[in-house]
């Protein structure tokens, strides 16, 4: 088996889940999801990605404005979002917790309740930052999936609760449980998530990697080390 | 209205920002005046109300650090790849700073209210966030959150090129148009001067905002460092990412403002 | 969703414009698709509805002579300086066509609410005008008019340049930016192709429309003719009045569509 | 005195009107109304004047949106409007009268009411334009001035009544009240309106007549056929 970096694992399970899309937008400070989206487009040339602080050839010419309009219109069916506190019901907090300050909502607020496909990640997976209620509701909606460094859960609309798909090589049910601050549903036997197949990693290797070390250069500088 | 005055330099500029003034701030990646933020440091401006277009980053670290800041409207601050905005993030944990959280499209609404002249603008979606709660100026209708109209005192920015009518080149960063439309006194410094107007120049014209807009200006090489200018130069990340290590403690940041930004031999950029 | 479809030539684009589409076409000094204009009269079109975007010219002028046209919504239909739109009047004269009449910041509006997804947008210092009690859907709100969002089915306009990823520039033309986020299907014909991705380059980004929001494209050098398209030819202002002469009667209207647009070997401008 | 074509008299007439202006705009075919804001431009350089329909080097990039949104904004300061009919009380109609269809509306029913100084302009003096009462009000407001190709009013905000200031050469007060089919107010010595002065003419002629020419072709060649 190839040896990889856990965030080109993460990255593989997010163009899985980018299937059936047309259109994903990445927001500020996701390299992650970034990687994802490209992977699909590999897959899928006529899959469109719009990186929203793209440093070159930015495809806003309505300025930053236009992916909110864009989402609005109906024409983006993907969105990424994190948070300092990820709740139960899928809420994020991205502003404050236990007296610590985050950055702010950015625009999560608006594409959680607009994008249909909201796909929800952290890599942290802890009690820190997978909480029963967040401090502050930054935003609301119905999450398609919530991914960790750990596990991937998927969101039952009707329960309106999480359920565990499966977990990440290294991790077992029990520990998840132990790591989750909520409550969530599950089989009693959790497959361990794909791990990614040669062809992906050539992929994100060489197609993938200059896109990203353009836009998040540090990022790059991390995961590929030696190129 | 009768055309943009072109001021000596960026200090020049920021004496034009009073105490106290709405100043509206694009975010890192759209064309920061950052030699004018670095001259408002110098001239120990107090009081500024920041408004995010729709986000912050560096330039309001450094003000707030430096103690020019009394209030920020924003929907973030953050300095990208380089991680929190360190001195925001501290002052508001200190409560020495007030924030008004907003949410991006939120701010584009409200701007282009003022660009309208309208009262208010709608937006929908947002209705599940505590943002809509903790904003009591935002007023649900229905489906949809009317959001109050800003007009900032000051808008400043940096633009790739001025012409002699006064006009200013900023690209595709459409968003600097809006909120100049928006703004009562627009002051913008530039890289290079072109000769003519910009706007006899279809393949220019669309990147214009034109001199209607425009109340004082600056020539500031490389003005946006350690921004970038996208065509011009890069961000410097590496700066950057000092920058963030330096001012985790008041101490760093301090050596930080006296290093780049206070002693004049070093307050310009590496060429 | 996928990128933009090139297809062969105007009729093709036309061919994509079903009978009772609710039609967005800009007025005449803003890049008209002319070409596609005669291939629906060629294709017989019928039951159209058209919007100004925000006022009307020849090209409605065309369309509801040769029969095409259930309805109009617009803020003027004017031949400019060759005077009133003789085909429209006499229509409208005739009872033959239904005009909602609106005013041109008001069409901004509602094509503005669409770009955003709300229901509506505010309009102030229209209260005055007996537009707002002919316009059942205005509401009013205090100060203000919620204009309601108006999403055309589709929008059709003519380019400088079209490029391989199938973006097309329109210059400072932004009224075609905001029709185009606003509508579901959008047709643009060109006067060049480009090789590349406009959005690569920074100097022509800013006028360009991403292929995002375009359907399809084909190619038509001078296709707004007798329109203008800036920095490439100027309006034809003798053809133009030429056919405002023609055209007040019904049997002139006749012979010029003969032989301007029916009789196929005429039917392109002269070069 | 020099011999001067009436339409270079109106728009001297418009120029001195606009003493004191900072910005005005001009709409669609209103090529007197734009002679005039370049005639007051050759006195006054920092007077702006913007042409909505500008073939070249037009200032809007904005689209044509921009217009609407600068006069809310208060960073336009005069507007002209016409209309088929005008009536007493300073109304206009683009779109109806007596069967008969008019253009329709433009954005008269918005820029009359958000631009501090509106001046009404129609060359037709006559009962049939000058009227009681509009059939169809495309916009209400408070005009500055009414200039028609015989006679200046001004408008008086308190009575809301036209008062007529001056008659041009070749008309009396006698025959203004025959012509126009609403009442006003005058005194009873009503003055002649200023002809243009040599000055006025030369600048319109070697200044302004080359923008117009570009702009309003049709006009000019009218207006200056031998040059």
């Amino acid at each position: 088996m190839d040896s990889y970096a856990p965030e080109e694992h993460l990255a593989c399970v997010i163009a899985r889940l980018l299937e059936g899309a047309r259109h994903a937008a990445v927001g500020a400070s996701s390299p992650i999801p970034a990687v994802g989206c490209f992977l699909r487009k590999n897959i899928d040339p006529a899959f469109r990605v719009s990186l929203q602080q793209r440093r070159e050839s930015n495809p806003f010419t309505e300025g930053s404005r236009e992916l909110f309009d864009l989402a609005g219109q109906g024409r983006i069916d993907v969105f990424f979002l994190g948070g300092a506190q990820i709740d139960g019901e899928g809420a994020i907090n991205l502003v404050r917790a236990e007296g610590k300050r985050f950055p702010g909502s950015f625009g999560s607020a608006y594409m959680y309740g607009v994008v249909p496909r909201t796909i929800l990640f952290r890599e942290e997976h802890s009690r820190r930052t997978l909480v029963p209620k967040v401090e502050f509701a930054s935003a609301r909606g119905a999450p398609a999936a919530l991914l960790t460094g750990r596990a991937l859960f998927s969101w039952q609309k009707d329960k309106r609760r999480f359920r565990l798909e499966s977990v990440h090589p290294g991790n077992t049910l029990a520990q998840i449980r132990e790591r989750t601050g909520f409550e969530f549903d599950s089989s009693d036997q959790v497959p361990e998530t794909a791990a990614p197949s040669t062809a992906e990693l050539e992929a994100i290797r060489k197609k993938v990697k200059p896109e990203i070390a353009a836009n998040y250069p540090e990022f790059a500088a991390r995961v590929w080390p030696n190129s | 209205m009768s055309g943009s005055a072109f001021l000596g330099n960026a200090e020049e500029l920021a004496a034009q920002i009073p105490d106290g003034a709405l100043l509206a701030l694009p975010p890192d990646y759209s064309l920061v005046a950052m030699e004018v933020v670095r001259a408002l440091i110098r001239k120990k401006a107090r009081g500024l109300r920041l408004l995010g277009v729709p986000i912050l980053g560096l330039s309001a670290d450094l003000l707030i650090g430096a103690g020019c800041v009394a209030e920020v409207e924003t929907s973030a601050v953050s300095l990208g790849e380089a991680g929190l905005a360190p001195r925001f993030t501290d002052a508001v944990e200190k409560k020495s700073l007030l924030v008004r959280d907003a949410t991006c499209p939120a701010i584009h609404c409200a701007l282009q209210a003022a660009e309208k002249g309208v009262p208010f603008m709608p937006l929908a979606g947002i209705g599940g966030s505590d943002l809509v709660k903790e904003r009591k100026d935002w007023k649900v209708q229905g489906d949809v959150v009317l959001v109050p109209a800003i007009r900032p005192d000051v808008a400043l920015f940096h633009a790739r090129w001025a012409d002699e009518a006064g006009n200013v080149w900023v690209g595709r960063r459409r968003e600097l148009a809006t909120v100049a439309h928006a703004s009562r006194l627009n002051l913008v410094t530039f890289e290079e001067k072109k000769p003519g107007d910009m706007l006899d120049d279809e393949l220019l014209a669309p990147g214009v905002i034109s001199s209607i807009y425009i109340s004082a200006l600056a020539h500031a090489p490389r003005g946006a460092w350690p921004l970038g200018m996208p065509g011009l130069y890069g961000a410097d990340d590496l700066h950057v990412s000092q920058y963030a290590k330096a001012a985790r403690t008041r101490e760093g940041f301090l050596k930080y403002l006296e290093e780049w930004i206070l002693t004049p031999r070093k307050s310009t950029s590496p060429a």
